[in-house]
């Protein structure tokens, strides 16, 4: 394991232990009084109505999937992005035509009104 | 309104449920006590059905049970943001009952005192509107301008908020001396706030996108809907009850009304910001035109004493300190001097309180105070029904007054202008998305006080 | 706490309660003209946020200290209660102007007459409405609630706390 | 167009309907039965010579103890009656509340176009229930007739939900009607006081 990767860990598991000492910690010393009134539901006062159980709008779905489609192509630029100097211009035109491609697929998504929010 | 409905449109087939928010009485939005259950789809709103009542103090029942001058507290909290205007608005009805007619400089004391409540109105609700919008800063600026113009209220009568200083036939004292000069100070800072807004919002990418195009609603609907004031005004409609059916001084005094054309919530916006340019205008040209102000009491005969000292030196029996002086009031004194009282109160004996100086100085002025100031006596109007409207903050604020004769009056009738603004609220609702009902609400304005009275 | 307060318990007793003092969350339940007082309170002139009280939090959840605002109808008062119950423990309730306390001058058939025969009130604050000093001074004196509750481990657990309140 | 005018319009063209009128105050007021008040709206609201397209309120009076109430006069026991009467004299005096009903639902009209108004003043007796509602024509209607209805216990015929607006559903009784006491409280919770 190189020496980067030792302080990656390390900060992974600093992070993990702070983080969940604090909720354990929370959990344990904070005092509970649990009464019926306090575990109902807040609705601004008055008595829950209408929580939705059945499916959500189609349109929250649609803008989800775009959202991650275009985050994960994101995701592929870091790699590149460090290699940048010795790939040279290869990896350039390869990354292009990589964009190039999501970029008619997003051009086709904005055409069709899937970023409108009706 | 049953919960499941298919979907309209392509996908008939796709069966969402439509989703009951119940956004209630203890929200900010709907600053506190207004609730509305909207049923949503996804952000849409399909319906809504709002629910008032949550402030109903029972001013119209309270009213009955007080006599005439006893109900001015209750006025100052109707329209809790512009205080004065329900003041001169109850007045003006009870004197147009009468028929008793006040002296000019009272006119003009009664207009600049409304207009500067007119200002700490629009200011309160164009803050409130910007900061539900994010605009934070704006509404700091906007409270900070409103303390400039509270502490000229203070000045005037005494109290920041709740300051029930009009009295029927008059005004409790008149203005202190040289009011002018800080009143022209505090328009400077507010003239300041209100650039300050207006670089801040008005072209602001997003306060103009949330605002523009939002809340809209046609001239027709806004008059079927009994909807007065900036809201209408904003749709293009001209009615503004100072020029179209003038009291007061508003006849004499130019000023313009400021008149939006496609009705949505940035036209109430910038028609609210010009409006409290032309208070300041008619706030400032008023001053100019008033009637001479009152000189300084000098008693023609005797040496003057404080009124407090002479009363305090009489119950001490010292009759030689107090024989032959005469009682000096300051001028914002309640009732105020003999030579204030003149130009500031009506001359009817029946309906409005000697200056102090007869009140202590003669019988004369003893027994009218007497008579006006003990339980059953009071102003007693003759009988009869009355209606007058005023120009409230928020439109068209109208007293219906009915007397038979008695110490109190027997039915007070306030019709709110944003109890009309709120029947169409459901209608401007539907069809927005959820996002939109925070900047339609805070431009509807809704005053509780008002409201459910 | 119920044994003798020993040093180290008083020591972190105040610690909790100067922690606790400054660190205000307070829920404004707003409703009628002492609204805008509260506004005037809060805002830049008369600044609350001096106090550590500055963070208006409108959820019950996140909120210590419950405002209540201006008057008080019959038909708020189950929304009212509502909303104190479920504000997380430990909390402190302020009676905002007269019409909190006693019901001000709205003596008829639509009005509660003071909050404190709907729930417990740590302070009230007279005034109708109040100035923004005296809301300053009732925010103080509920500091000094705060501070000597917790040194003098007199903090009433909520089960002391009376439920249903016969005035 | 002036006030008598205002009265001569509408009394030419419902004769039979308007029983009385006056304009106490420079207020034109036109007395109307009960069955006419759909047709009157109607006739104001399209009328081109009225156009009285903003109903600006709808209110209700109860007349049962008008003149009753004796004033409190400090002197109320010894009941001698105080000289000079404190009564500020009228020389054009009001005709008296209108009579054939214990409620008078008044409505106030304005014209933005003539800047002229009117006052509807329309007796009703208890309990009755063919006083039609004008919501069709202005919907601020809707509420104001739903507040009369919560206040005042008038009901209206056509209404689109007549419910209580400003109490709430558990408030038995019209709480602005004379004979409901001020301080008769039904308080949903915590105690009677």
């Amino acid at each position: 394991m190189t020496a980067e990767h030792t302080g990656i860990g390390v900060a992974l598991v600093l992070a993990g232990v702070i983080a969940g000492g604090m909720v354990v910690l929370a959990s344990i010393l904070g005092k509970k009084y649990p009464t019926p009134g306090k575990l109902a539901p807040f609705e601004c006062g008055n008595e829950p109505i209408g929580l939705p159980m059945g499916q959500l709008a189609v349109k929250f779905y649609m803008t989800a999937i775009l959202f991650i489609l275009f985050d994960v192509e994101l995701v592929f630029l870091y790699p590149w992005a460090v290699l940048y100097r010795d790939l040279g211009v290869l990896g350039l035109t390869e990354m292009f035509i990589f964009l190039g491609v999501l970029l008619v697929g997003f051009v086709y998504a904005w055409d069709n009104g899937a970023l409108e929010w009706k | 309104m049953d919960a499941t409905t298919t979907q309209a449109g392509g996908s008939a087939n796709l069966e969402t449920r439509d989703m009951m928010l119940n956004i209630g009485p203890a929200h900010p939005a709907m600053h506190g006590i207004i609730r509305v259950v909207a049923k949503l789809d996804g952000e849409q709103i399909e319906a809504a059905d709002v629910d008032i009542g949550y402030l109903h103090r029972g001013f119209e029942k309270m009213s009955e049970n007080v006599d005439f001058n006893g109900v001015m507290p209750y006025t100052d909290r109707l329209n809790y943001v512009s205080p004065l205007i329900n003041n001169v608005g109850y007045c003006m009805a009870v004197e147009k009952l009468i028929g008793l007619q006040v002296p000019e400089r009272c006119h003009y004391i009664r207009v600049i005192v409304s207009e500067i409540s007119r200002i700490t109105d629009h200011l309160t609700c164009v803050g409130a509107a910007a900061m539900e919008l994010g605009a934070f800063t704006v509404f700091l600026y906007m409270i900070k301008a409103r303390e400039y113009l509270w502490e000229l209220v203070e000045k005037v009568t005494g109290a920041r908020l709740t300051v029930s200083y009009c009295r029927i036939g008059g005004v409790k004292a008149d203005l202190p001396d040289e009011f002018a000069g800080p009143c022209a100070e505090a328009f400077k800072e507010t003239r300041k706030v209100i650039a300050e807004a207006h670089s801040l919002l008005t072209r602001n990418r997003i306060f103009v996108d949330r605002m523009e195009g939002t809340g809209v609603i046609s001239q027709e609907d806004a008059i079927a809907y009994g909807i007065t004031g900036p809201f209408l005004r904003s749709t293009g409609s001209e009615y503004d009850v100072r020029k179209d059916c003038p009291y007061a001084v508003y006849d004499q005094i130019d000023f313009d009304v400021a008149v939006g054309s496609k009705g949505d919530n940035m036209d109430r916006y910038l028609v609210r910001m010009e409006e409290m340019e032309q208070s300041m205008r008619i706030v400032e040209a008023a001053f100019e035109q008033m009637p001479g102000g009152p000189v300084l009491v000098n008693p023609e005969t005797g040496r003057p004493i404080s009124a407090s000292e002479m009363v305090d030196l009489a119950k001490l029996g010292d009759i030689d300190a107090v024989a032959g002086g005469c009682a000096v009031t300051g001028p914002t004194l309640d009732g105020a001097g003999r030579d204030e009282h003149s130009s500031i109160a009506t001359d009817e004996k029946r309906a409005f309180l000697p200056p102090k100086e007869d009140t202590y100085g003669n019988i004369e002025g003893l027994m009218r105070q007497f008579k006006l100031v003990m339980h059953g006596h009071g102003v007693r109007p003759p009988v009869g029904e009355a209606y007058f409207p005023v120009e409230g903050a928020n439109g068209e604020l109208g007293f219906y007054v009915v007397s038979d004769g008695a110490g109190y009056a027997y039915r007070v009738r306030v019709r709110g202008p944003c109890f009309a603004i709120m029947t169409a609220l459901s209608k401007l609702l539907v069809g927005g998305s959820l996002a939109d009902m925070t900047p339609t609400f805070g431009s509807v304005n809704m005053i509780g006080g008002e409201l459910d009275r | 706490m119920s044994k003798e307060p020993s040093f180290f318990t008083t020591r972190l007793g105040d610690a909790i309660g100067w922690a606790r003092k400054f660190s205000i969350f307070q829920y404004p339940f707003v409703t009628a003209c002492c609204g805008m007082e509260y506004m005037a309170t809060a805002c830049s002139h008369y600044d609350v946020d001096r106090f550590g009280a500055g963070f208006p939090r409108f959820s019950p959840r996140q909120a210590d200290v419950l405002f209540v605002v201006g008057t008080i109808s019959h038909k708020m008062a189950p929304v009212l209660t509502q909303i104190h119950d479920q504000m997380a423990e430990p909390k402190w309730v302020v009676a905002f102007g007269v019409c909190t306390c006693t019901g001000g001058f709205y003596d008829n058939y639509a009005t509660v007459m003071g909050i404190d025969t709907i729930m417990p009130v740590d302070v009230y604050i007279p005034g109708c409405p109040p100035r923004p000093e005296f809301v300053l001074d009732g925010l103080m004196k509920l500091q000094d609630k705060i501070q000597d509750e917790h040194s003098s481990g007199k903090r009433p657990a909520p089960e002391a706390r009376p439920d249903s309140l016969e005035v | 167009m002036n006030t008598t005018d205002l009265i001569d319009a509408v009394k030419t063209r419902f004769p039979d309907a308007v029983t009385a009128s006056h304009d106490f105050r420079g207020d034109a007021t036109v007395i109307l039965q009960r069955h006419a008040v759909l047709e009157v709206a109607q006739f104001l609201k399209d009328e081109p010579v009225l156009a009285m397209n903003l109903l600006v309120d709808l209110s209700v009076v109860d007349y049962s103890t008008f003149g009753e109430q004796a004033s409190r006069a400090f002197f109320a026991s010894s009941g001698v009656p105080l000289k000079p009467s404190p009564l500020i004299e009228d020389e054009a005096p009001w005709p008296g509340p209108p009579e054939g009903g214990r409620f008078a639902v008044v409505y106030h009209f304005y014209s933005t176009g003539h800047k002229h108004r009117l006052r509807l003043v329309v007796p009703v007796e208890e309990g009755v229930d063919d006083l039609d509602s004008v919501t069709t024509l202005w919907p601020v209607a809707d509420w104001l007739e739903r507040e009369a209805w919560d206040m005042f216990g008038v009901s209206f015929r056509g209404h689109p939900n007549l419910k209580r607006i400003l109490m709430y559903e558990g408030f038995e009784g019209h709480p602005l009607r004379k004979d409901y006491p001020v301080n008769k409280r039904q308080p949903l919770i915590g105690p009677l006081n």
